[in-house]
């Protein structure tokens, strides 16, 4: 199985599986789910295996080279965001199965007659290839459309859940086409200035005109509304807040990691001749802002699931102080595991938070005693990820934080080292208020129990989060051998 | 003053004149079309600038193309959304617009 | 400038006459049905010269096939359009003024 | 030939135990029991080959790399002996105390759990090798104990278990931040006996006392030091095996633990003395040592008092290491032993009269003596070795640290120990007299059993200890015992005899 | 570049300023539509005047047509069912005057920067026309849009499938049931069709040499279907049939893409001798498909008429 070969399987496999689930419909939709999920996450592992023994490698669509073709660009970068997307889409799908067979899924949607359930199915597959595109593009263009299938299908996906999720989706929409056009004018200016819209190409011929300077502007603010940093960010909490429990899962993990790793892409790697620090610097400023608003709103939160919508904000904030220390060794190893660790530990908590609205019936946080005698597995994987996201010791979102601590203080960055350990505290505050109540005597004696599957899938998802602990010196060998910084 | 000049100057125009209008605009059928008039905007100035040689260059041409697609799809599912959230909460703004009625 | 382009001439700037008057017509009239009337009658018969005009000009046969096409079509087109508009009007002075603005 | 296998069984039996017990369901109690005491047992079986090789000058050590430069690190000296030896002992102690004690108390494998996960990271900190791999199982005994504070599942309960968060957490950023800064400054260093941090105290000065002070407060958390005690009489709302395992065995051992690695194994004493940051940490363990004497004398629930006297007990060891010189070191190491074997004495003594007579209050403790004789006769060693009576264990430190202080000539330090010694008198003899000498004024709050004593499985471990505790003070000086030990370590870091 | 041109071109991008300013800042959404409507047409005669003719169909087709019926279609169902009168006028307050400065000096940056391009800029187009004789088609923008970037029409019939599944999940509620259209309407539908089916036809088959392609056509062949959908109101439910049909363009693109790549080309990698053969079935795949996504885009309801879920 040569390199291109697992590349072209992490690429068609999850579109392939999403015109099968549409064309099969209800009968076999979440059977094709299943199956294009473990055939995906293998393709996009295996990728990742290629790549660290091979290292980067770029492909020509349709065999016509850059600036005229399409050209796929597979580096360490691109192949831990695959990998990722890749184990933690399998999980969702997994836990997806249970969720919808359980009667919670059918009473939605009869109570909010959104269309018919199996319709997650196509969609999330769509959004799933979409991203697989996105990670694997070279092409500004190619990254615009990828965006728009991102986009589209999420929207559809929240939209699933009816009543206040149609406000979201709507709001969601129009901000994600305003972000999206914006970053067209930037890709027709650089189109403009250099007559090519390959990345490698524009690395290579930039210079610091005026055009240059506004398209990267234009660009950049289109993708901080894709990927809700702080000041761009409210239309995130409603939007993954109201969404169904794999869905908004499957958007707080992933989709949110698109917007960044697009801005890593671009300030890190094609417009790095350009002189960034201010950039860089003001990019971070914005994600300490949003770790330490982030915090505050999810402490005020009274449901469990806009509590967590509200922790992603933070988190997002926590990857993009990446920009500022990017400079020194080891943080993006650093931010790399932060952001696999929290997509696994995020997915994680929105399942838990979808058993527990299925024994429940509401997520009030208030009144959620004894969650943990009613359901041990599923209090066990929301203490795990809550440790990985907070960032205590045995946890991969420890062993990121680390590396970006280390590398701010070995920069002699105080701000962001202070940051970074306030923003652990404070998200230590939102989890652990919740998961106090798991030990209290449970009030009401529910009968109903979540589906093995779901509370079982979350748990190990959990339990990836704390062994990415482990995962720190493959991953930084992996992007040392892809090229990457 | 050739016509890709006077175009483009007119896409910019039409853009600056959709993103105005998406900002303050409040209901939301108007965002809607704001935001195809500033989309129309971009893809002028694409054409204009694909209209500077004299065999026009065709790759703009096909971005615009897509582009266009795309531009109806997301309407189509806006104007969907938007019927939807009217039918359903009776009114045509956004939950954050509606009480500074 | 042979005798075929100066009758193709007249006949255009006829045609544009006949445009120009429904668009005075147009703003003139008082009412949906009047307006209407003006629209329907008076560009038709300006899109025939025109057509009639232009057909002189035509290189080959296909382009004057395909100018010839052009007016039936167009009749055909804007006499539904204004069976439906006055139709619609109609409907709506018969449900009473105070009935919301019906475009069907 | 570093033999990697025995440290790594130590730290993993416990894991495995705990995850074990955590899928038993709460009735299975044999199998559960069995699990709890064969993991104790085994693990004594392994510290005493450890002990026994050790002596013999073989090496025990494990690596595992974590990141380029920084790695978990395991291993074996003589310090890590002394901890991990008393740790041992006393949990296998408290573990049958706790079977006992949780009858058929409800969540009984969540606790059990918790509790050999706590002494997984308990050993973790004694085998640490380096300032990373002590963090981080630091940091694990935060969150396996929490669950344990909490147990009882009541509001009162829960409360207790936000102020423990709070200090633990806030202890721990601090602590993250200052062992980054430290990796960053000094790269990935191991433990060395003498420190290894002198060939940066040229340029960097300032930061090294500003280090120093954030590890002293991240450390000083668990170790109950003035500012950042709170939490330790909060968490008595916890049930008796958790508060022995916090006060004698696990928690505050740990802090304790984790100062001396950092004055000696990574600053170094006389470099700590040079940089001039030993006097004030003397001031603060001194503070301590009156503060919680004072707070102990009022208090009137048994087990809060206990709590304050720990606060207080601790700091004795952070006195020793804070005056230099080799007397005082080996008076803070024995300490650490003793401290231990006297205040699980205590609290295994008040876990009975609670669980037997429903006693909670001292004024409720008017002829008890009389009603449970043994477990009086416990609670007084106890109490008489904490004053510091020969020949029971609390003498020898007290002894020590006097000379060591005399030899140090820091005068004031002995005028600490004399009033800390009064001021235990104080809180300890009214209850003894209250005891033995008093007719039993009430009736008891809730008697559950009418028996002789506290059952037997309560009884027996209590009396062990009891015994340990005046064994420790009695052979001090036999080969293994604590003062022999202490005094091996203490001329390690000194580089000449005692 | 006679004087007379200039005019016109002046004038019509006058125009479509005035026609965009006039739109977003009139009270009645009625007037706002049609002026969205006339705007698109305005705007397919600027894409003649730009030498871009393909660009010009698809606009007049999908920009102005489709959507235009979209939006009218979506405005009848808001005034039937509510408040369309919110539309209140734009009144400048201070946010909206700030917001306003800020986009005019976009404006002015983004002028700014189109003058100042170099006038020598030869773009892409060489290497087209080098690579045109390999692409099997002719026309050079049908030939980037299904060989060069044939990835990016892929995805782009994704967002056509997405668009559609969003609807559906939507489920917006049936159609009201239409008073019966007067016999006019029968006779311009029975007029209209069969010439609408036959220029879709050419349109597809054009685009080889031509202006035209998949989308020009399935734009055309959606007219027609809508125009059906107004004179007698079917109802394009979430059957078996119909997912087949619209899954059926996207699917042969990805499957004829695979096929190549597993034939030990690369992924999308038309070989030169069968290009041409390759290209027309993929945008009659596409073409029907895409047809009848618009088609169910306007008609838009999961559930049948009686409010049955059919899927």
């Amino acid at each position: 199985m040569t390199q291109e070969s697992w590349m072209e399987g992490t690429l068609a496999a999850p579109l392939l599986g999403a015109v099968l689930a549409l064309i099969a419909g209800r009968s076999a939709a979440s059977a094709i789910g299943i199956l294009t999920a473990l055939v995906g996450s293998a393709a996009s592992i295996g990728l990742a295996f290629a790549v660290s023994r091979g290292g980067s490698f770029r492909y020509a669509v349709g065999g016509w080279g850059a600036p005229l073709g399409i050209d796929l660009r597979v580096d360490a970068l691109a192949a831990v965001m695959l990998a990722m997307t890749g184990v933690v889409g399998l999980c969702i799908s997994v836990y997806a199965v249970g969720y919808f067979r359980g009667k919670e899924a059918e009473a939605a949607s009869s109570r909010t007659n959104t269309g018919p359930a199996w319709l997650f199915w196509p969609m999330w597959l769509m959004l799933w290839g979409g991203m697989n595109a996105l990670y694997l593009s070279g092409d500004l263009f190619n990254i615009y459309v990828a965006l728009e299938v991102v986009g589209i299908s999420g929207i559809g996906l929240i939209a699933l859940a009816g009543g206040s999720a149609i406000a979201a989706a709507l709001r969601y929409l129009l901000l994600g086409l305003a972000g999206s056009l914006l970053y067209i004018v930037g890709v027709e200016l650089l189109y403009a200035g250099y007559a090519t819209l390959d990345l490698e190409q524009l690395r290579q011929r930039i210079d610091a005109q005026p055009s240059t300077w506004l398209a990267a502007a234009l660009m950049t603010a289109g993708l901080l509304a894709k990927s809700a940093l702080f000041p761009l960010h409210f239309w995130l909490p409603p939007a993954h807040g109201h969404a169904l429990a794999p869905v908004s899962a499957a958007l707080s993990a992933l989709v949110v990691k698109t917007g960044f790793y697009l801005l890593v892409r671009l300030w890190l790697d094609v417009f790095a001749a350009l002189g960034t620090e201010h950039v860089t610097t003001f990019l971070g400023a914005l994600g300490a802002a949003a770790v330490l608003w982030g915090g505050v709103q999810a402490l005020q939160q009274e449901r469990l699931k806009m509590m967590v919508a509200y922790s992603t904000v933070a988190q997002i904030g926590y990857l993009f102080m990446l920009f500022p220390l990017a400079s020194m060794s080891g943080s993006l190893t650093g931010a790399l595991l932060l952001a696999v660790s929290h997509a696994m530990s995020k997915a994680a908590l929105f399942m838990c938070a979808g058993s527990v609205l299925a024994v429940y019936g509401h997520d009030r946080i208030q009144s959620l005693q004894g969650f943990g005698a009613l359901m041990p597995m599923t209090a066990a994987a929301f203490a795990l990820s809550s440790i990985s996201l907070i960032g205590l010791p045995p946890s991969g979102g420890f062993a990121g934080k680390w590396m970006l601590l280390s590398a701010a203080l070995a920069g002699g960055a105080w701000w962001w080292a202070a940051i970074i350990v306030l923003g652990g505290l404070l998200t230590a505050a939102y989890l652990l208020r919740v998961l106090a109540f798991a030990f209290l005597e449970p009030v009401v004696a529910s009968s109903t129990r979540a589906p093995r599957a779901m509370e079982l899938t979350s748990l190990i998802l959990a339990g990836m989060a704390i062994a990415m602990n482990f995962a720190l010196l493959p991953l930084h060998d992996l992007l040392h051998a892809g090229g990457a910084r | 003053m050739t016509p890709p000049i006077i175009y483009a100057s007119a896409g910019a125009a039409v853009l600056c004149l959709g993103l105005f209008g998406f900002l303050a605009a409040r209901h939301v059928l108007r965002r809607i079309l704001a935001l195809n008039v500033m989309g129309s905007g971009v893809f002028m100035m694409l054409v204009a600038l694909a209209a500077r040689t004299d065999p026009p260059d065709p790759i703009p041409h096909a971005l615009v193309l897509t582009g266009i697609v795309v531009a109806v799809c997301v309407t189509a599912l806006a104007l969907a959304l938007l019927t939807r959230m009217c039918r359903d909460e009776g009114s045509a703004l956004l939950p954050e617009d509606r009480d500074i009625e | 400038m042979g005798p075929s382009e100066w009758l193709s001439m007249v006949m255009v700037s006829v045609g544009v006459f006949f445009f120009i008057a429904g668009s005075v017509g147009l703003i003139r009239l008082p009412d949906v049905l009047t307006r209407l009337h003006a629209l329907t009658k008076a560009d038709n018969v300006g899109l025939g010269f025109i057509v009639l005009g232009l057909s002189l000009q035509a290189g080959s046969l296909l382009e004057l096939m395909k100018l010839l096409l052009l007016w039936p079509l167009a009749l055909l087109a804007s006499s539904c359009a204004c069976y439906l508009v006055a139709e619609a009007t109609l409907l709506q002075s018969r449900r009473g003024p105070g009935a919301r603005r019906h475009v069907r | 030939m570093t033999d990697p296998w025995i440290p790594l069984v130590a730290v993993g039996l416990p894991f495995l135990t705990g995850i074990v017990i955590f899928m038993l369901d709460d009735r299975q109690v044999a199998l559960r029991s069995l699990l709890n005491l064969f993991g104790a047992f085994a693990k004594l079986v392994l510290v005493g080959v450890m002990l026994w090789g050790v002596v013999n000058g073989r090496d025990y050590g494990v690596r595992l790399a974590i990141a380029p430069g920084l790695d978990v690190a395991l291993h074996v000296d003589a310090l890590a002996l002394l901890f991990i030896t008393l740790s041992a002992v006393l949990w296998a102690l408290t573990t049958v105390y706790a079977i006992g004690y949780l009858e058929n108390a409800a969540h009984r494998s969540r606790f059990f759990g918790f509790f050999s996960l706590s002494i997984f990271a308990t050993t973790g900190i004694a085998l640490a090798g380096n300032l990373f791999t002590l963090f981080v199982f630091y940091e694990i005994l935060t969150l396996v104990t929490y669950p344990l504070v909490v147990h009882r599942g009541t509001q009162k309960a829960l409360a207790a278990g936000r102020v423990y968060l709070c200090y633990t957490l806030a202890g721990g950023a601090v602590l993250l931040l200052a062992v980054a800064w430290l990796h960053a400054l000094a790269g990935p260093r191991d433990f060395v006996a003498g420190g290894y941090l002198r060939e940066f105290g040229t340029d960097h000065q300032f930061t090294l006392i500003l280090l120093f002070g954030f590890l002293i407060a991240g450390f000083g958390v668990k170790a109950a030091l003035f500012p950042l005690h709170g939490w330790l009489p909060v968490a008595m709302v916890a049930p008796a095996p958790v508060s022995a395992l916090l006060h004698a065995v696990a928690v505050v051992k740990a802090g304790a633990f984790a100062i001396i690695r950092v004055v000696y194994d990574v600053f170094g004493v006389e470099f700590a003395q040079s940089l001039g940051v030993l006097g004030p940490l003397a001031l603060l363990a001194a503070f301590t040592i009156l503060y919680g004497s004072f707070r102990a004398l009022t208090e009137d629930e048994l087990k809060k008092r206990l709590a304050y006297s720990t606060v207080s007990q601790v700091s004795y060891i952070i006195l020793g290491v804070a005056v230099l010189g080799p007397l005082s070191t080996i008076g803070a190491l024995v300490h650490l032993v003793n401290q231990g074997l006297l205040k699980i004495t205590l609290f295994l003594t008040a876990g009975n009269l609670a669980e037997t007579l429903g006693v909670h209050h001292v004024h409720e403790m008017d002829g008890v003596g009389r009603r449970m004789p043994l477990t009086m006769t416990a609670f007084t060693v106890g109490a008489l070795g904490m004053i510091g009576v020969p020949p029971i264990a609390g003498f020898v430190t007290k002894f020590y640290l006097g000379s060591g202080a005399a030899q140090a000539g820091q005068w004031w330090v002995i005028v600490v120990l004399v009033a800390s010694s009064l001021l235990n008198a104080c809180y300890f003899l009214p209850i003894l007299y209250r005891a033995w000498f008093q007719p039993q004024s009430a009736p008891w709050p809730n008697e559950k059993r009418e028996g002789f004593d506290a059952k037997a499985v309560l009884l027996v471990p209590v009396l062990f200890s009891a015994a340990l505790a005046v064994g420790a003070g009695i052979f001090a000086n036999a080969p293994f015992g604590p003062l022999e030990w202490a005094k091996l370590i203490s001329s390690r870091e000194f580089g000449y005899g005692p | 570049m006679s004087g007379d041109t200039l005019v016109l071109d002046l004038v019509l991008a006058g125009l479509l300023v005035f026609l965009a300013w006039r739109l977003l800042t009139l009270s009645d959404l009625f007037k706002a539509t049609v002026l969205f409507i006339v705007f698109g047409v305005l705007l397919s005669l600027a894409w003649v005047r730009l030498n871009a003719p393909d660009v010009a169909l698809a606009e007049a087709a999908i920009g102005a047509g489709v959507t235009g019926a979209l939006v009218l279609d979506a405005l009848r169902r808001l005034d039937a069912r509510g408040p369309a009168d919110e539309a209140q006028p734009l009144r400048l307050n201070l946010p909206r005057l700030v917001g306003a400065l800020l986009v005019m000096g976009l404006g002015a940056f983004l002028l700014w920067s189109v003058l100042s391009l170099p006038p020598g800029w030869r773009g892409l187009s060489s290497e087209t026309a080098a690579a045109m004789p390999r692409s099997g088609v002719v026309n050079p923008v049908t030939a980037s849009l299904l060989n060069f970037r044939g990835y990016d029409t892929l995805l782009e019939i994704a967002v056509l499938m997405l668009a559609v599944l969003g609807v559906w999940t939507l489920n917006a509620e049936p159609m009201p049931p239409a008073e019966p259209a007067g016999p006019i309407l029968d006779v311009l539908v029975k007029a209209l069709l069969p010439p609408m089916v036959v220029v879709a036809g050419y349109l597809l088959w054009a685009g080889g040499h031509a202006p035209g392609g998949a989308f020009q056509g399935a734009a055309v062949l959606a007219a027609g279907g809508i125009l059906l959908h107004l004179a007698r109101p079917f109802n394009v439910a979430n059957r078996g049939v119909v997912r087949l049909v619209i899954g059926f363009g996207f699917a042969v693109f990805l499957l004829v893409g695979l096929t190549l790549a597993t034939l030990g080309g690369r992924f999308l990698e038309l070989p030169e001798r069968h290009a041409g053969i390759l290209i027309l079935m993929i945008e009659t795949a596409a073409m029907i498909s895409i047809a009848l996504t618009f088609v169910v885009l306007f008609v838009g309801n999961a559930r049948d008429n009686a409010g049955r879920d059919t899927s």
